[in-house]
């Protein structure tokens, strides 16, 4: 997801869009949303190894922070 | 000096730059492809140019796969070494991503593709890319982006002033540098900047494609002039 | 992996399903002389689809000029056109619709659409360097058109940004009758060596046939939905309603294709575009006059347990057939790995006029290609047709009833806002239209854009046009001045009109109305190119553009190409200096039918075609074609959508200058 | 999130780098994550109303397919 420092103006376009269709919104952000399979014998290893690839590509983190949960 | 171009899948307009550092700037010119291991004859004392397009189609993030192919670390090695290094729309954010240029370049504040003659004001003499320049005429240097919304924490922001590595502001017609002048919500109107030792630039304004009279504006040249002229000057 | 093949019984039920009649249904059994194979019935359904075989326009579509000392290659024989543009060169280009499938996804439709177009011009040999579009949309104050308008400006600024190719002019127009149906027009430019080009045909027996790009997946294919009741919920074998576009594959796919055509080992190429492996299997073998065996299983697949007919009638984009000389095919692999795209052996070239399909070496189709394609076997019908009904209506609108206004600041406030009429600045600054720095026009605008060209100093000079309203209200008068416009456009940028490929967007043809106007607005359009010397070198047809209610407007959208001899000559439209002279050019007459201004402030929404003469209109032509040479004008620019006051309204703002009009009262 | 069955041009280019990296991760799909703050008086109003922006607004039935959580 964006930093929360950065303005998103993406966030701020659909938050507009959703007050003229009447939904009181607020704070809307939008990001991306990465899911895919890995083969790791453990679900330290599964985590280990999605945070690596986070570290190398997935992420960037001049603008962006990441979450994300691994499941068997 | 001589000119290397490099090719990544998704390029395209490295066509552009091999056409005006070659026929335009009668430069030798290399091309570089992207599995390639080795920057061929180039020395420190050469310049490599990474032009805009769409590398890798600009998924996941513009340039965040591109950093990753073999002949971006000969390119960061060259640029470590000293060598010349000038990135180009899609180029600047390779760069960025690469991180051989501090900050990074994000969608434009108004979410659409945006492709129009753009003015734009030197702010240093203090490069190479730089040094014809005349500081108080602005160029008339034509955009093309979709993400060219250069952003940089306040500290980076701080460090970019104090090292004058600020090369171009967007302005208007007359030169001023105002809200209605930023194409795309750039930080200070920040249109391109170079690294701390002063021998990588990147800007998101096409100088190849204003190099020619037949094309109606030829102010992109002086860009080139300015890089070669350090050399022969 | 095997996969169980499903072939359903077949009868008259399953091919009226696919869309076949009863007659199609029996001509299959009397050629193939017994009851088709499933896979087979679907082969035919596509084949003669009206999108494949043109079947209902194909009659007419002959008679429009096609000869021309230029032509190096005649309308129908290839992919695109092409036509010698001197110093060694050739230019092939064509324009295609995509206009149900933005109805559907307006983002995904423009992208493909724009994919598709490119395709037709890089498989053969030639490298695109133009993109044009003509897009029609109804009311702009509609919310579902804004929402139509977005994607498909969108879709299109993405696919043709991404894969570098420059969109360089088009037109908008907004009219009602678009409303629930728009219309996407895409049209590429490209140029190729004499001598370098590439042929859509199969021949030498033994000879590997590849399949190279994306991979294939279920996409956009309709009407056969109910033969695969066997859909596991399991998303992997649904069939995705829309067709996504990847222009980083199809940037890879240009460059590896006319890498692999220097190594000379390619003998035949086509793109797939409608009906996929189907169409470019048949049509290529038909004309090399040669069979072919395809392993169906050897298609590289994107999705699981696709079945036979599925993988023959995909739509899945950027895949291209190619038939390679035996033993070169090292040299192709390697083409195709340096760019990390599929490359997969999936036949090969054999005796004979028979088609073999295998899925894992069981036989599931077999058919004959020449009685597929167009030109062989494929039906052609005359379909009937009678005059308008609303003929009536227009002919008793009479120029005496309308008011002379008293408010002139006011009307013109409302023409210069009139979206038909305002600038198109907010669609085409989203375009990137400098990729390839030949653009010349660029800094220097005028009614048709300039391509210059690296390799001479000669321009190529492109426009797309047509005015929908005046062949609604004339078909013949319309289609006659669609072509002008877009030989004027030519013309006022100081360049010979050359050549045209055109997109028939009608409504249902088996509506004698809508017939009568498509027959007439083709006679218009023949007429005209002979009389500016265009021969049409191809196109394409659309029909079934309506809406519940009606058909759309007939729209004969024009693609024109002219050629300039020096880039430095082309004739630009604004004023350039103070004091000097304006000059209308033809004479003035009290006719305002069918105007802009009519439609939207009189709200007369029929009325005749304006008045227009072709001898008139080349001898307006011819002049101003003097003038430029002899250099004579400072700057030139038609008169369209508008009138007089928009015309010279347009010159003054470019040149930043004003204007000052006498009308004798 | 992309329909399964629809190409994810985004997602296959990324999956193609992640190997290029030598993560052998597979099916890689990229979509959109949106956050955003509503006010409700309750969960399902809460649930309801989201359920309304998502259809009139935020989701491509035609492309995507979408799954939410609530939380106070």
């Amino acid at each position: 997801m964006p930093l929360k420092e950065l303005l998103d103006p993406q966030g701020k376009a659909v938050e507009h869009s959703l007050h003229n269709l009447g939904f009181q919104a607020t704070n809307v952000r939008i990001g991306k949303h990465i899911t895919l399979k890995i083969e790791a014998t453990s679900q330290e290893e599964a985590t280990q190894k999605v945070e690596e690839a986070c570290k190398k590509l997935l992420h960037n983190p001049v603008m962006e922070y990441y979450e994300f949960t691994v499941s068997a | 000096m001589k000119f290397g171009v490099v090719v990544f899948p998704g390029s395209n307009c490295d066509a552009d730059v091999i056409h005006v550092c070659k026929e335009v700037m009668q430069c030798e010119t290399r091309v570089l492809w992207h599995k390639d291991t080795h920057l061929q004859d180039l020395t420190t004392e050469d310049c490599i140019m990474i032009p805009g397009g769409f590398s890798y189609g600009d998924y996941l993030r513009c340039g965040a796969i591109a950093r990753f192919s073999p002949i971006m670390e000969k390119v960061i090695e060259h640029a470590n070494k000293g060598g010349y290094v000038f990135g180009i729309c899609n180029g600047f954010q390779v760069l960025c991503e690469s991180h051989l240029l501090p900050g990074a370049l994000l969608a434009n504040n108004h979410q659409r593709f945006i492709c129009q003659n753009q003015y734009l004001l030197p702010q240093t003499n203090n490069t190479a890319l730089t040094q014809q320049l005349d500081l108080t005429t602005p160029l008339n240097i034509p955009i093309a982006h979709g993400e060219g919304r250069y952003f940089a924490d306040a500290d980076t922001l701080k460090m970019l002033k104090q090292n004058d590595q600020i090369l171009f502001k967007y302005c208007d017609a007359s030169g001023n540098i105002t809200e209605a002048a930023n194409p795309n919500g750039s930080i200070e109107n920040i249109a391109g900047i170079c690294n701390v030792n002063r021998n990588v630039f990147g800007m998101m304004p096409h100088p190849e494609r204003c190099a020619e009279s037949v094309l109606g504006n030829a102010d992109g040249k002086k860009l080139f002039e300015s890089l070669l002229n350090l050399v022969y000057g | 992996m095997s996969i169980k093949v499903h072939q359903p019984a077949v009868n008259e039920e399953t091919a009226k399903s696919l869309g076949l009649l009863s007659e199609e249904y029996e001509k299959i059994q009397q050629i193939l002389g017994r009851i088709p194979t499933f896979t087979e019935l679907s082969v035919y359904a596509v084949m003669w689809s009206e999108h494949c075989s043109y079947k209902n326009s194909i009659k007419y579509l002959k008679k429009l000029p096609r000869k021309g000392k230029a032509l190096l290659v005649e309308a129908g024989e290839e992919n695109a056109g092409l036509v010698d543009i001197g110093d060694g060169w050739a230019c092939a280009f064509k324009i295609e619709s995509h206009n149900h499938p933005s109805a559907v996804e307006p983002f995904q439709g423009a992208a493909t659409g724009v994919g598709g177009i490119s395709r037709d011009i890089f498989t053969m040999g030639a490298r695109p360097i133009a993109s044009l579009n003509s897009l029609r949309f109804g009311n702009l104050d509609n919310k579902r058109t804004q929402h139509l308008l977005k994607g498909v400006v969108k879709g299109i600024s993405h696919y043709g940004n991404c894969f570098g190719v420059p969109t360089v002019a088009g037109e908008v127009y907004f009219d009602d009758c678009y409303q629930v149906n728009p219309l996407v027009n895409a049209m590429s430019v490209g140029i190729v060596k004499v001598g370098e080009t590439i042929s859509a045909t199969s021949e030498g027996v033994g000879n590997p046939i590849y399949i190279v790009g994306a991979s294939t997946g279920k996409d956009g294919i309709h009407g056969a939905t109910f033969a695969s009741e066997d859909l596991g919920e399991d998303a992997e074998d649904k069939i995705p309603s829309v067709q996504v576009g990847d222009p980083f594959t199809e940037k890879l796919l240009l460059e590896a294709t006319l890498e692999v055509i220097k190594t000379g080992a390619v003998v035949g190429m086509q793109d797939m575009g409608a009906a996929g492996i189907t169409c470019s299997t048949n049509e290529m073998s038909a004309k090399g006059e040669h069979g072919m065996k395809i392993w169906l299983d050897k298609v590289p697949t994107r999705q699981k347990n696709m079945q036979p007919f599925e993988i023959l009638l995909s739509e899945s984009q950027e895949r291209m057939l190619i038939v390679v000389q035996k033993g070169k095919e090292k040299e192709v692999e390697a083409v195709f790995e340096k760019w990390d795209l599929h490359c997969a052996i999936i036949g090969e070239v054999t005796e004979g006029n028979l088609v073999q399909y295998y899925m894992n070496d069981e036989l599931v189709a077999e058919v004959p290609a020449d009685t597929l394609v167009l030109g062989g076997g494929a039906p052609v019908y005359d379909r009937s047709y009678k005059q308008p009904s609303y003929h009536s209506k227009r002919d008793n609108f009479n120029i005496n009833t309308i008011s002379l206004p008293n408010n002139y600041i006011e009307i013109t406030k409302q023409l210069i806002q009139n979206p038909n009429i305002a600038s198109k600045r907010f669609i085409y600054k989203q375009y990137d239209s400098m990729v390839g720095i030949n653009n010349a026009s660029t800094n220097k605008p005028s009614d048709a854009t300039v391509i210059r060209l690296k390799e001479s100093n000669k321009g190529l000079v492109v426009t797309v046009d047509c005015n929908s309203r005046y062949v609604h209200a004339d078909a013949y008068k319309g289609g006659a001045i669609a072509v002008s416009e877009a030989a004027r456009n030519i013309v006022c940028t100081g360049a010979k009109p050359v050549a045209i490929t055109n997109c028939l967007n009608f409504g249902n043809p088996y509506d004698e109305e809508v017939y009568w106007n498509f027959v007439h607005a083709l006679k218009g359009m023949g007429d005209a190119c002979l009389k500016f010397d265009t021969p049409v070198t191809g196109g394409n047809v659309s029909f079934y553009n309506q809406s519940p209610n009606r058909a759309v407007n007939p729209t004969p959208t024009i693609g024109m190409l002219g050629l300039i001899d020096n880039v430095d000559d082309a004739m630009t439209l604004p004023f350039k200096k103070e004091g000097d002279i304006i000059y209308l050019i033809g004479t003035c007459r009290n006719d305002i039918s069918s105007s802009e201004y009519l439609v939207h402030h009189h709200k007369v929404e029929l009325s005749p075609a304006p008045h227009f003469d072709l001898e008139e209109e080349a001898t307006i032509q011819n002049a101003v074609t003097n003038l430029i040479q002899n250099k004579l004008i400072a700057s030139a620019h038609d008169i369209s959508e508008g009138g007089l006051f928009i015309a010279v309204l347009e010159s003054a703002m470019a040149g930043n200058l004003g204007f000052e009009i006498n009308t004798n009262p």
